[in-house]
């Protein structure tokens, strides 16, 4: 099946469309049989995935455009492959665990578009398609914001759509620009990102169009100072919203940097290394500390996400293998971790309809299994070994620390600061005495909730303690985009930072 | 000697009137009649010119303009006559119903 | 030999997922024996893997799979069993098994027994992984790994709520909990840094290529890893200033205390030390600093323990104040003494809060010694294995705090730091005199604790005769020094006392014998009888000051804990809101008030758009009047 | 002496004016119908109407290019026959929106067809001359039939909005008048061929300069009144307001592609000439208009009124494309118009079907926000179409507006202007928020109590064009390959 990625894409659009006839007390066995299928197709595309190879594959290429040199051009490496394994897991359990009686029908419908959006992100090698998806994305997300949010849901709706919105456009322009510099190199139109990678070009052209670039990606990562869009986003969304937008729709930024701007901009991701590194780390302590100060559960995790989501970009531009390796993990394992938390959240405002954590206080003595799964993501969130968290966040500090070892140690900060916040949060809601009344009859998980969160957690030990599977293709595609990296870039001291580790250098791929 | 810029300066001075008219007048009757003026002038620089490149296209042009003069006057004139029979006012301040 | 290697370290995992199972069940008592024969086992594989090692001097290295790899680095599960590991896995293994047998009596009353086992053999198997690991990353899971056992062991009673500081300095379980945790994370980050400088200029975690890669390194590479290791290390081992955790986490349950908080966790910062003895070998700056550290603390700790009234944290103190001599003596570079101090403390120490637990369990979770005394009746075993254990800590001849202790201070004085050697001699009295402070107040003197309607009883006998094997090691234990140093100096560096020292070794050891003795005596006339409260004394300032850990407690929380909740605070509020978010809202703002101030050149007037029309007219005229200008 | 003229029919080249003459003979055909049978139902004039204009369609497209003809006053060149196929093709996608199922009084009158028709043909010679007196007529042409079709409408409103759109039109005739006796004045010509050769010839002569300024200020002000361009703008709003939605829909697509059509030919050929001003102030003229009109869009509470405003600020987007001066830069203003086109068709069919004759939601307006306020629930069709004209206007992928945005940004890329191509994208962004603003309403805001008649108007036929639009809105992706390189063949035919 050649065409994988075309169905994997249009499978969840097309049942969409479907949706509409089902009836509405089926829509919800609907929709999860959907994301279910789609999950299988997404498990054997890793299944028939070449691990070996580090480049593109199953790629698809049908001219849309030609005169202007728009294809409908998908593929998939290492390091999309498992982003979009994610992408659709965290689909299907945000379904599973749905908790929501209002316009279920709507809301899975909506749910399969926006699905559709955050695969086709991650497997389109074109980057008009790349931003057609990227841009389609956030029309569902408005929607189940603003359809199912809370008190200030339409702000919240907005702020995200229109800011995120704003740096795409600019990024849009800095996509004409590469195209028109492509024409005018080699007199043909193209969109397609793996001809933009051949094209050599000047510094001075790589920091503007970094820059550009930089603003719609850093808008959805999202960076200090664009982020202030993100608490409003997680904390009006509904449960399932807040738990796609932290596990995918961040991710869209971040992987951004790694297939964009980094391979087409070396020296100019290069020279930004240090200014990007300051920003990651003022989100990765500043953002912990307003998470600390924060009342509700769930702008807690926001923060938080901000933070983590520090850790990635700081990964990202460590240039070596190991820091661009640690990123991409980590962003599955943000993704994972931090959507667990979001539904772990999700769990107790359905029983509560409050995110406050005055309202709680020994919920460990009332629900033990909450606890539990909650204490097992708490640790994956701060990063401790053996879990999902710790070997991404391990390899980008490891990484980073080539660059610079005064950033590395403020970066890693983010191990303290990302400890005081959570287990603060844990403290106030799950120790001390129960003092509430109303929390003393709570019921612990139900079986749906339970399972849709036990396989998170066992992907959260499994990958913690074998990360192997995984981490081999990502690193191999890396690897790549390393050695690719430092023979495209212009600058001696460009090539001086970008760190092509010896394995890569042995076996002499170049893709 | 009457020459080509006279005709000229007299078509600019005619128009500019007709402007001011235009940019003035509160009564739409006036104001219609402003715009006729500016037009008239642009027919004497039409006419001018013409005899000035002794060619019959400025001539011609002043023509059409007179016989699109003629039906705007037509269509105006409709137009504000039926505006009269609702609003019973040709003042042009008491139509701003719509604003924003 | 490589399946009792797994045997070893994962039987304490098995019983971990075996008592997890019945995680929220009510009290199931088979939980906590499988779990104790689970570690049994654990433990007779550790002996005999010890026994294989010392017997043939082989060691063992077993990988099991890989771990990370990504770009250039590889890490494998892999384990070591040698002369180092093998002595650790026996220490934490024998202590395990007995804190594991003395928990099924100790915990018989809790609704959470099957819990705290599963619990306690995840630490053990944390622990076991620390030291069994072949690289540092492998030992950093452990270290975290131990980490959270023991984040979660403190806080076992969550139930407990907040109370002020001086209603209990812990204030709670769960805050004695996350404080630990927070303030080893502080350290972890020193380690990390450590590992990354390592790793960066080795290529690798593996211990053996790191050491054989030592010499092409530079000074300031070593000095910058060996610092950044022991600042993880500083954390572990609770060592100032990061200390403060380890008494509040006095809060979690007594034989947590004594495997965790005294025998076992606690000391691996102690273990990273000598296990990474190539590095610090080579750095005699950093080492020195470890042995002033550990010598301050030793003596800092001991001040502490001078007057403190709780049963439990005076033992955490003197744990605190015994760590501080391991550190000197790994410092001063006698790695296998400071193993040796390890073992020996580790035994007496357990044993010590052991007892301690037998006697909050007769006196119902009560802990101020001024409201105990003359215990000794009800308590007869207690007393004896406490007092033994005391004397082997105050180091009287014979016991094994006397050979391992004596060893540290004679290393003091060989290396020739005298001000060390004096600090160290000078605590060793205060060791003894606290010692017996608290075992005098205890069991001696009159019956306080009838006035307050205690009713003491002894503890199972099953759980004294697991203790047992402790005590006996606590007496024993140093006669096998002889052994051991020929056992370990094969993997560690040899020390040896001077000749001069060697010669004056008999009088070095009657000096702090002296110390010792008179500590003891003072202890005795003080509080033999009974417990004469000392109102100008207690009001003095020394004595306040001491109470109250030197006001530090109180230091971190005016001057750490609470500013970074004011400044967090202030940056959601203020910064986050007030500026960062204001100012995307104010450009929203700025366009819709644009838009409402531009919609007002839309009167409705016909005559204005008219005008508006010339001025567009004339703005076009001036703009390209301008531009034609400009442009020429 | 006098020799007798000698006009062949060949050189006439009668062909070229085909198209206009079959329009108009199409609107006396109707006129004459009347005459004969004043009974006659409107869905006949509808059709006979739509299929006038097939066949003018029909013979627009087998136009030859680049021929002159009827004494070369007639131009057919690429840009002539492609906005003269827009024009048909819009007129016939705006036509049927005529018969709707409620009555409304001018579709009665056979002379809204007729007039209709003559405007039609008004557009088409405007497009099809570079003679300025043709251009003249064309235009007045058509806009005295428009004026009188929104008067039409019958309502106050829409008398005041004819008045004052009448009003500045004539304005604006006196400017173009005054603005070619100058260009006349100049080089004795109102050829714009001719114009160009004498210019080009005479260029660097002192003070030639300063008329070319005048001439050319006064054009563009009659053209930027007939494209709205700020500060010329201020009809639109209250036009649109007053018109009827078809109307004013049509008004946003079909004038402003014969008015660019014309500025195309007049300052294309001024910046040919090298006259670099001309491109400051068109430039000039496209930032303020976009930014000015999107700011004054947020504040809009009426949804026509807020459309009135977001085509102005298209209108000034695409504006910029004429200062490009390059074969894509026009390329992109056709592509653009067509895939506005279908966009907009649609959104004003939209609001016409929930156009009551009484205003039931606001004394001032026909189509508040309110008046959309949770239509999910009452029509969730409905609702999603409307929401995909919304993003589509607000240049969301895959939708039709975006590849006409993301040309027009293309082309100001490559003509070097990529400060005006990130100006575009971050107006694209502000003008997202009064699209959204709608979307949100429909979607997120509860209905109002008693709002059984959104889709009061609604009939098979315009159920029909909506579907055709949301066809053509969705499913862009697929016909702008063959649209772009039909347009590009046709413009680079002629030269542009």
């Amino acid at each position: 099946m050649d065409n994988i990625l075309s169905v994997l894409v249009f499978f969840p659009a097309i049942a969409a469309l479907l949706g509409f006839v089902v009836n509405k007390e089926s829509a919800r066995v609907y929709g999860i049989t959907v994301a279910a299928i789609e999950f299988l197709l997404s498990l054997w595309l890793w299944f028939s995935f070449d691990t070996a190879n580090a480049g593109m594959q199953f790629v698809e290429m049908i001219p849309l455009i030609p005169d202007f040199g728009v294809n409908y051009y998908l593929g998939v490496d290492g390091i999309s492959l498992f982003i979009i394994i994610m992408t659709t897991l965290m689909t299907l359990i945000g379904m599973v665990s749905m908790s929501i009686e209002k316009d279920v029908k709507n809301m899975i419908i909506t749910l399969l578009f926006l699905e559709m959006t955050m695969v086709g992100v991650f497997v389109a090698l074109d980057a008009i398609i790349f931003y057609l998806f990227w841009e389609l994305s956030l029309v569902p997300m408005l929607y189940i914001i603003g359809a199912w949010g809370g008190p200030l849901r339409v702000y919240a709706s907005i702020k995200f759509f229109l800011y995120t919105f704003m740096g795409s456009l600019v990024m849009l322009v800095g996509m004409l620009f590469v195209a028109y510099i492509y024409h005018s190199l080699t007199g043909v139109w193209s969109f397609a990102i793996t001809d933009w990678y051949l094209l050599v070009l000047p510094v001075n052209y790589q920091l503007w169009l970094f820059a550009a670039f930089f603003l719609g990606f850093a808008i959805k990562v999202p960076m200090f100072p664009f982020h202030t869009w993100l608490p409003y986003a997680h904390g009006q969304a509904p449960t399932i919203g807040s738990v796609i937008l932290a596990a995918v729709l961040l991710k869209m930024g971040t992987y951004g940097f790694v297939r964009f701007s980094l391979p087409m901009f070396p020296d100019a991701s290069v020279m930004m290394i240090t200014p990007i590194a300051v920003i990651s780390i003022v989100m990765v302590v500043y953002t912990a500390m307003v998470a600390y100060a924060q009342k509700d559960m769930k702008q807690v995790i926001a923060y938080s996400s901000v933070s983590h989501m520090g850790i990635i970009m700081i990964g990202i531009f460590a240039m070596n293998g190991e820091g661009i390796g640690g990123s991409v993990f980590q962003m599955l394992s943000h993704g994972i971790v931090s959507g667990a938390l979001f539904m772990l959240v999700g769990v107790i405002y359905d029983r509560r309809h409050t995110k406050l954590m005055s309202e709680f206080g020994g919920l460990a003595s009332v629900m033990p299994k909450y606890a539990l799964i909650f204490g097992v993501m708490l640790m994956a969130s701060v990063g401790l070994p053996l879990t999902i968290g710790f070997v991404g966040e391990f390899l980008v500090l490891l990484g980073f620390y080539q660059f610079s070892p005064v950033m590395t140690i403020l970066a890693g900060l983010s191990i303290i600061v990302g400890a005081v916040y959570m287990l603060s949060l844990f403290k106030k809601s799950f120790f001390g005495p129960v003092t509430k009344e109303e929390n003393k009859k709570l019921t612990d998980l139900t079986p749906k909730e339970t399972w849709s969160l036990v396989p998170l957690v066992a992907i959260v030990i499994w990958l913690g303690v074998y990360p192997k599977p995984i981490l081999d293709p990502i690193n191999k595609s890396v690897n790549a985009m390393l050695v690719f990296m430092d023979q495209k870039a212009v600058t001696q001291e460009a090539k001086d930072i970008i760190k092509v580790p010896h394995a890569a250098t042995k076996t002499g791929e170049v893709k | 000697m009457i020459g080509l810029s006279h005709y000229l300066i007299v078509s600019a001075i005619l128009f500019s009137i007709g402007l001011a008219g235009v940019l003035r007048r509160r009564n739409l009757l006036m104001l219609f009649f402003a715009t006729e003026v500016m037009l008239n002038a642009v027919n004497i620089a039409f006419a001018a010119i013409s005899h000035y490149y002794n060619d019959l296209t400025g001539q011609m042009f002043a023509f059409f303009i007179i016989a699109i003069a003629a039906s705007e006057v037509a269509v105006g004139l409709g137009i504000l006559i039926v505006l009269y029979k609702k609003h019973g006012s040709l003042d042009l301040d008491d139509l701003a119903n719509m604003r924003g | 030999m490589e399946n009792l290697v797994y045997i070893a370290l994962f039987a304490p995992f098995a019983s971990s997922l075996f008592a997890a199972l019945f995680g929220m069940s009510p009290k199931k008592q088979f939980v906590g024996i499988v779990a104790s024969v689970l570690l049994g086992i654990s433990l007779v594989a550790s002996l005999m893997l010890a026994a294989y090692v010392y017997q043939t001097g082989n060691t063992i290295h077993v990988t099991m799979m890989d771990w990370i790899s990504a770009g250039d680095l590889h890490i494998p599960f892999g384990f070591v069993v040698d002369q180092v590991s093998v002595t650790m896995m026996t220490v934490v293994t024998l202590v395990s098994t007995v804190v594991h047998i003395y928990s099924n009596g100790y915990m018989d009353h809790d609704k959470s027994f099957n819990r705290f086992f599963s619990y306690l053999s995840a630490f053990v198997f944390s622990m076991m992984v620390l030291v069994m690991s072949d690289n540092f990353a492998g030992l950093f899971i452990g270290w975290e790994g131990v980490g959270v056992c023991s984040w979660l062991l403190i806080g076992f009673w969550y139930h407990k709520p907040d109370v002020s500081r001086e209603e209990n300095p812990a204030i709670s379980p769960s805050w004695a909990a996350n404080e630990a945790f927070i303030m080893n994370r502080i350290a972890d980050l020193g380690m990390l840094v450590g590992l990354f400088i390592i790793y960066w200029n080795v290529g690798s975690l593996q211990y053996d290529a790191v050491f054989a890669s030592l010499p092409q390194m530079s000074g300031a590479i070593l000095n910058a890893a060996a610092l950044f290791l022991f600042i993880g290390a500083m954390g572990k081992s609770a060592q100032f200033p990061l200390h403060t955790w380890l008494t509040d986490a006095m809060e979690g349950p007594t034989p947590v205390s004594a495997l965790i908080h005294a025998a076992t966790m606690v000391t691996a910062g102690v273990f990273l030390v000598i296990r990474a003895n190539p590095i610090f070998a080579l750095t005699p700056e950093v080492s020195y600093f470890i042995a002033a550290l550990g010598t301050f603390v030793a003596f800092f700790a001991a001040s502490m323990a001078l007057v403190n009234r709780d049963l439990k944290r005076i033992i955490a103190f003197s744990t605190l104040s015994q760590l501080g001599y391991m550190f000197a003596a790994a410092g001063l570079g006698a790695y296998w003494i400071a193993l040796f101090h390890l073992a020996a403390h580790a035994f007496f120490k357990a044993l010590l809060f052991l007892g301690a637990g037998n006697v909050m369990h007769a006196m119902d979770d009560e802990l101020d010694i001024f409201k105990m005394g003359g215990l000794k009746k009800a308590m007869k075993w207690t007393y004896l294995y406490m007092g033994v254990a005391s004397l082997a800590l105050a180091g009287i001849p014979f016991f094994a705090g006397y050979f391992s202790k004596d060893a540290i201070i004679e290393t003091a004085w060989n290396e020739g730091t005298l001000i060390l050697w004096i600090i160290l001699v000078v605590t060793a009295g205060m060791t003894a005199f606290y010692s017996f402070r608290q075992v005098f107040l205890t069991f001696e003197g009159d019956e306080r604790y009838k006035t307050y309607g205690f009713h003491p009883h002894e503890m199972y006998k099953y759980v004294l005769i697991a203790m047992s094997p402790l005590a006996i090691l606590a007496v024993i234990a140093g006669f096998f020094k002889e052994p051991f140093e020929h056992f370990v100096t094969q993997l560690l560096p040899e020390y040896e006392m001077s000749e001069h020292t060697e010669h004056l070794s008999w009088i070095l050891g009657l000096i702090v014998l002296a110390f010792a003795v008179s500590g003891i005596a003072l202890a005795y006339k003080k509080y033999y009888r009974g417990l004469k409260r000392d109102e100008k004394l207690e009001s003095s300032w020394y004595y306040k000051m001491l109470a109250n850990q030197y006001y530090i407690p109180n230091f971190y929380e005016e001057f750490i804990s609470k500013p970074y909740a004011m400044i967090s605070e202030a940056m959601w509020n203020k910064v986050d809101m007030k500026i960062v978010d204001a100012t995307v809202d104010g450009i929203a703002k700025f366009l819709y008030k644009t838009g409402d101030g531009s919609r007002k050149m839309q009167t409705g007037n016909l005559s204005n758009y008219l005008n508006w029309m010339a001025v567009g007219a004339v703005m076009l005229l001036v703009v390209a009047a301008l531009s034609a200008a400009v442009i020429g | 002496m006098f020799e007798p003229i000698k006009v062949s029919m060949e050189s006439l080249n009668l062909i070229t004016l085909a198209p206009m003459l079959l329009a108009i003979a199409g609107g006396l055909v109707i006129l004459v119908l009347d005459l004969i049978n004043s009974k006659l139902h409107k869905s006949l004039y509808v059709m006979l109407t739509i299929l006038i204009l097939i066949v003018d369609f029909g013979a627009t497209v087998g136009l030859n290019v680049n021929e002159r003809g009827f004494f070369d006053v007639m131009l057919i060149d690429g840009i002539s026959i492609i906005s003269q196929l827009l024009i048909i093709v819009a007129s016939i996608l705006f036509t049927p929106l005529a018969l709707t199922s409620k009555r409304f009084h001018e579709y009665s009158y056979p002379e809204f067809f007729a007039l209709f028709l003559f405007m039609v043909a008004g557009f088409q010679f405007m497009v099809a001359s570079d003679n300025l007196i043709l251009i003249f007529v064309g235009l007045e042409t058509s806009s005295l039939s428009l004026y009188t079709l929104i008067a039409l409408h019958n309502r106050a409103n829409s008398y005041e909005a004819a008045v004052k759109y009448f009003t500045m039109g004539a304005l604006s005739a006196g400017f173009f008048a005054m603005g070619s006796a100058v260009v006349y004045a100049l080089t004795g010509s109102i050829e714009l061929y001719q114009v160009a050769q004498v210019l080009a010839a005479r260029l660097g002569e002192h003070g030639l300069m300063l008329a070319i300024l005048g001439s050319s200020v006064l054009l563009m002000a009659a053209f930027a009144f007939k494209l709205s361009l700020f500060p010329f703008h201020t009809w639109a709003p209250d036009v649109y307001e007053g018109a009827s939605a078809p109307l004013a829909g049509y008004m946003s697509i079909v004038p402003k592609i014969a008015a660019f059509v014309v500025t195309i030919r007049i300052f294309g050929m001024y910046l040919d000439l090298g006259i670099e001003w001309v491109r400051d102030i068109i430039i000039i003229l496209s930032v303020l208009t976009m930014t000015l009109a999107n700011v004054m869009a947020l504040v809009q509470e009426d949804v026509k009124r807020m459309l009135a405003y977001s085509s102005i600020s298209h209108a000034g987007f695409i504006m910029a494309a004429i200062a490009f001066d390059t074969t894509e830069g026009t390329a992109s203003i056709f592509l653009y118009y067509a895939l506005f086109m279908f966009t907009n068709l649609g959104a004003f069919t939209m609001l016409w079907i929930s156009r009551h004759k009484v205003r039931r939601f606001n004394a001032r307006f026909d189509h508040p926000y309110e008046k959309f306020s949770g239509l999910i629930k009452i029509m969730p069709m409905g609702a999603v179409i409307m929401a995909l004209f919304m993003l589509s206007l607000a240049g969301v992928p895959p939708f039709s507006v975006f590849w006409g945005k993301i040309y027009v940004m293309q082309a100001a890329v490559n003509a070097g202007y990529v400060w005006l191509a990130i100006v575009m994208g971050l107006n694209s962004a502000i003008a997202a928020y009064y699209y959204l603003k709608l979307v949100v309403y429909m979607f997120l805001k509860d209905p109002v109590k008693d709002v059984d008649t959104v889709y009061y108007n609604l009939s098979k036929p315009l159920m029909a064009v909506i579907g055709l639009a949301t066809v053509a809105t969705v499913g862009a992706i697929f016909y702008v390959q063959p649209l772009l390189s039909y347009l590009y063949y046709m413009i680079s035919a002629s030269g542009y």
